[in-house]
């Protein structure tokens, strides 16, 4: 990989370096991305099958993706699963409340490695509508689990669901989810 | 029937009911103590009250008068005859206790846990008074008024 | 007729000639084994495609047309995906059945392979017991299943395992009669006699009735054997989650996915060739023109067209019908399918000692 | 500022009492996450073999202190919070609390304003229905219906999005009528919606109702007698299948309903099928009302004067409102402050849900999933 595939990768992380949350450092220069994790990452970003997790509002928001108008099988995510185990993304779509965290920590736990999550809705970014005032509620699900995307709304429209998607899937081909970095072990 | 046959009727099985017909329906003031016979007739009497469809506790802690009062409310109405009324007891704040209803009403069975868990009134032969909606270790009443939970609650 | 037996026999002359005879064999195998492996993985890029986009024309939907012009590359993604994910082992389970269970459902599924005639003198081993040895081998994919259910340590993966034992095991008898009565009227168990039994015309016309009775009853219990829709009761996807895959993920899980597009596969091709001749063209009693034309399409593309027909049929099923209960499932079976094809096989064999048949 | 570790570290400890008891007993979590419960209700379900002995719902997984945090919201906040408690009836639900709110204040709703408010309810009648018909198909394995079901319910968002801005919590409810003005083509839609609509309700019958399996997993199971839906305090198409005359709609006519002429669907068997067969023919209902309404909706002014704060008198005021899932009470009591001191949603599904145990008792799991699907159960309905 010649010097200036890094720069403009390592231009590219830091445009959207705007993580959440903590920032990674990345020792001495930008992620090695070689053709077979390439592919990889095209296979991945190109099949990632939701797990059936809706909690409240925003999931009917989901299920009119997974329709026929909005269709998100065009993209090849409408084989939801219902297990955490065969799942590669959670789209935490509606609010978690405390007694639903260690339960989302739990099905978070189970899945299988490369997993990546979507907090869809307001009440998944920061408690949404039911941030002041309540005391059974999480404000914001990256106190549980990692997030890649946020998807603001409340309930977010299906395109800005599908628009969520795409990032991700954008996310993966460049090796930038929260996932990728943590597991590839960056040579400098 | 109209709210004068529903008080001779009242008055009949509990003389000691206080009446109050300011609001849309005839309020009944009963006391927690003669509370089971008074419900049974209710529901086996004339009356005929078969479904209840709100029970909920108000704590009037937070207003000047009722410094230690818990209310209990149930919502009455019969089918048949389609009369509704109102039935208020006021419970001491300290120790809320009253008879259960979910022998004569199934549906107070879920009802009632629900104030328990939030209100902190305890039901006497309930058949499974345990917490149904909030997390297992989860320490004081949140709807009273006085419930402060400085880690969860932001204030607006 | 063109016929691939040339190319097989040179392949077989010039292997012999420039090998010793044990050399050769042993290459044989191993071309054959490349075969059939290649086959799999054709099959089950393509099977998985066509019944998502069948699903979606059903649904009103467009299905998957993104990845790949048109939606081509999408299976390939999938298997790639699952290949490279992290194979987990739960800590309760039963570690060597657990890793063990997916290999046996896929090797039940290629073995039953061998005696099926994919082309005029293309079969890997024309046996004469050929529909004996299908019905045995097909029965043994019911103890992986069985086996994941109980390895995974997990309640919905056992409930789903003793449903599809009882399910599989009860829909093998009037699946059993349903070939019996073609193996009485084409007189032969092995597979190459059977097509060539129906050179006149396919059993399903020649048969009349008995034919089609036991062709009705044929794809029900093939459609419950392989756990599909409306029989899906293994992996239920509302009560059982994923019934007995449920702990299964990365490339344990791919296999049980390839293994159940496979065993469609198998059992549409054992369908198509004792109902519908095999890669035997569309011969009509005496018409010499019309049997002619009819040969000129090699015999492959007929053996295919029939198979795909058959699973389309498949698939049709699983996204219009509701999923019937345990119990129902099996009352279906031995009060009504059984009793149906049994009296079914006394027809055919009335009907083949009198010769009333085409 | 936040008890996170105690969350992250205890994961493991979630409150399942799922240990096995008797001998044979097999106890089962239809945990917080499964396909069949659309939302997070967790039924601990005693079995033996595969015929259910108990279901034991927990509840609390969607619990968002509704109740707590109306009470720091003035009388035209908190309307807006109930559109996410029953997110499928969010247009009834608003009215509900709007029909109270004005009952406090002696508001008088224009004409033109109760017939709109009508019109939005049925329409979100249609839409509700239409994705528990397909929720409850996929349920029992049929996956088709589903697609068909949100091919009229996107016709129906449309509209809705037009007129109030917002596809699902749509917000247009006020103290007084409604926010705005109808768009001016809401009419020739609605129209063409239900030309569209009656053609396809012939065509749910004979793809769901007409099918043989799905009669055979719904006829006959989780039968409600007339005595226990009353006495569990069931309301709506749960009640009604079971012979209970309970629509609001027509014990206490609110708004225009008593001008509109409509009938009450009532089946006696009071089994799976019959509570199906209410709401598709509520459906039909729901048509024929929207049908009357959309050609003579008066015109006038949309909304009443009322005062940028509202402030109830002391007091209490209870209102009832027919949502798609039954009855629901917003029951209000005011201490004269700008903020509700206490406010009570009577909610319809909780009390649905408690007849759920006496249903499916010696039923098999395929069973309950069909008694679950007909409860039409919405789960932050459930918990507030």
């Amino acid at each position: 990989m010649d010097n200036n595939q890094n720069s403009d990768l390592k231009s590219a992380s830091s445009s959207n370096g705007d993580f959440p949350g903590q920032t990674y450092e990345l020792p001495g220069g930008g992620i090695i991305i070689s053709s077979f994790t390439d592919i990889v990452n095209w296979a991945r970003s190109n099949s990632l099958w939701p797990l059936t997790f809706a909690t409240s509002c925003c999931g009917i928001e989901m299920m009119s993706v997974a329709s026929s108008k909005y269709d998100f099988s065009r993209f090849g995510f409408e084989v939801a699963r219902a297990t955490p185990r065969q799942a590669d993304v959670i789209i935490i779509a509606g609010t978690i409340v405390n007694k639903m965290a260690p339960v989302l920590k739990r099905l978070y736990d189970q899945m299988a490695d490369p997993k990546y999550v979507v907090a869809m809705g307001a009440c998944a970014i920061s408690g949404g509508p039911f941030f002041y005032n309540t005391y059974s509620v999480v404000k914001g699900a990256d106190h549980v689990i990692p997030v890649d995307v946020y998807i603001p709304g409340c309930p977010p429209r299906p395109e800005a669901l599908l628009h969520a998607l795409i990032t991700l899937q954008q996310k993966i081909k460049s090796g930038l989810t929260r996932e990728q970095i943590r597991a590839e072990n960056l040579q400098p | 029937m109209t709210n004068e046959e529903l008080k001779q009727h009242i008055t009949a099985a509990l003389p000691t009911a206080v009446f109050d017909e300011t609001g849309e329906w005839l309020n009944v003031q009963a006391e927690a103590g003669a509370w089971k016979p008074f419900v049974q007739w209710l529901r086996n009497g004339p009356l005929n009250m078969d479904y209840l469809f709100c029970l909920t506790c108000i704590d009037w802690s937070a207003t000047p008068t009722g410094k230690n009062v818990l209310t209990m409310v149930y919502h009455f109405t019969s089918t048949a005859a389609r009369h509704t009324i109102v039935v208020k007891v006021k419970l001491d704040r300290t120790k809320p206790e009253i008879e259960t209803v979910s022998d004569i009403w199934r549906t107070a069975e879920f009802l009632e846990r629900e104030v328990f868990e939030l209100f902190g009134v305890q039901f006497l032969h309930h058949p499974d008074l345990r917490r149904l909606i909030l997390t297992d270790d989860f320490e004081g009443y949140p709807l009273r008024k006085d419930f402060e939970d400085p880690v969860n609650m932001i204030k607006l | 007729m063109f016929s691939l037996e040339s190319i097989t026999d040179s392949i077989q002359n010039w292997l012999y000639s420039t090998f010793n005879p044990t050399m050769a064999l042993i290459l044989e195998c191993a071309i054959v084994m490349l075969l059939a492996i290649g086959l799999f993985a054709i099959l089950g890029l393509v099977l998985v495609l066509m019944e998502r986009k069948v699903a979606a024309r059903m649904q009103i939907r467009l299905g998957p047309n993104r990845v790949g012009p048109k939606g081509m590359f999408q299976t390939a993604a999938d298997t790639l995906k699952l290949i490279m994910k992290e194979g987990l082992t739960p800590d309760g389970a039963d570690k060597f059945l657990f890793n063990l269970a997916p290999f046996v459902v896929m090797i039940a599924a290629m073995l039953v392979l061998a005696p099926i005639a994919f082309a005029k003198g293309f079969q890997i081993w024309d046996i004469n017991i050929g529909v004996l040895y299908i019905s045995a081998v097909s029965s043994v994919s019911v103890i992986g299943i069985l086996m994941a259910g109980w390895a995974s340590n997990n309640k919905y993966s056992l409930l789903g395992a003793m449903r599809s034992g009882a399910q599989i095991v009860s829909y093998e008898l009037s699946a059993g009669l349903s070939i019996i009565s073609i193996v009485v009227l084409s007189g032969s168990l092995s597979i190459s006699d059977i097509i060539a039994s129906q050179q006149t015309g396919w059993w399903l016309f020649r048969g009349h009735i008995p034919a089609i009775i036991a062709f009705v009853i044929f794809i029900i219990a093939v459609t419950a054997e392989t756990n599909r829709a409306p029989f899906d009761l293994a992996e239920a996807e509302s009560e059982l989650t994923a019934g007995f895959h449920t702990e299964y993920s990365g490339m344990k899980f791919a296999l049980f996915f390839l293994a159940e597009y496979i065993n469609i596969f198998i059992v549409c091709a054992i369908g198509a060739t004792l109902f519908l001749g095999g890669w035997m063209p569309l011969h009509i009693g005496h018409w010499q023109a019309f049997n002619h034309i009819m040969d000129y399409i090699p015999s492959s593309l007929w053996f295919l067209g029939k198979t795909f027909f058959l699973i389309f049929l498949i698939m049709w099923f699983r996204w219009t019908f509701p999923r019937l209960r345990i119990d129902q499932l099996l009352n279906l079976e031995w009060k009504y399918l059984l009793p149906i094809s049994m009296f079914n096989l006394l027809l055919v064999t009335v009907i083949a000692i009198m010769g009333w048949y085409f | 500022m936040y008890r996170e570790t105690q969350i992250i570290n205890d994961s493991r400890k979630i409150s399942s009492n799922g240990e096995d008891t008797g001998e044979g007993e097999l106890v089962i979590n239809v945990g917080p996450q499964h396909p069949a419960t659309h939302g997070v209700l967790h039924l601990v379900i005693t079995l033996q073999g595969e015929t259910i002995q108990k279901v034991e719902p927990h509840l609390g997984y969607i619990h968002r202190s509704i109740e707590k945090m109306c009470e720091s919201l003035s009388y035209r906040q908190f309307i807006y919070v109930t559109s996410r408690m029953d997110y499928l009836s969010s247009h009834i639900n608003n009215h509900g609390c709007a029909l109270c709110v004005e009952k406090g204040l002696q508001i008088e709703v224009p004409p033109r304003a109760q017939v709109i408010r009508v019109l939005m309810d049925e329409l979100t009648r249609i839409a509700s229905h239409e994705l528990w018909w397909g929720a409850m198909a996929m349920d029992l394995g049929a996956f088709t219906p589903f697609f068909y079901a949100f091919r009229e319910r996107e016709t129906i968002n449309d509209i809705m999005e037009e007129t109030c801005g917002a596809r699902l919590t749509m917000n247009y409810m006020v103290p007084g009528g409604v926010m705005y003005d109808i768009h001016p083509n809401f009419q020739k839609r609605v129209k063409d919606f239900i030309q569209l609509f009656r053609s396809k309700i012939d065509e749910y019958d004979d793809l769901v109702t007409g099918n043989i399996i799905f009669q055979n997993r719904t006829k006959g199971i989780g039968v409600l007698s007339k005595e226990d839906a009353i006495s569990y305090g069931c309301s709506g198409p749960v009640a009604r299948a079971s012979g209970v005359h309970c629509d609001i709609r027509k014990l206490y006519p609110y708004e225009v309903y008593n001008k509109v002429e409509f009938d009450e669907i009532l089946e006696t068997a009071g089994d799976s099928f019959a509570r199906y067969l209410v709401r598709v023919k509520e459906l039909k209902q729901s048509v024929r009302i929207v049908e009357q309404l959309i050609d003579n909706i008066p015109d006038g002014d949309f909304q009443a004067k009322t005062k940028a704060v509202l402030k109830l008198p002391k007091g209490e005021f209870y209102s009832i409102v027919e949502t798609a899932r039954g009855e629901l009470g917003v029951y209000i009591v005011s201490e004269g402050a700008t903020t509700p001191y206490r406010i009570k949603f009577r909610s319809p599904g909780f009390s649905n849900l408690s007849a759920l145990d006496h249903l499916s008792r010696g039923h098999k799991i395929g069973d309950l999933m069909a008694i679950m699907g007909t409860l039409d159960l919405v789960i932050p309905d459930i918990d507030r």
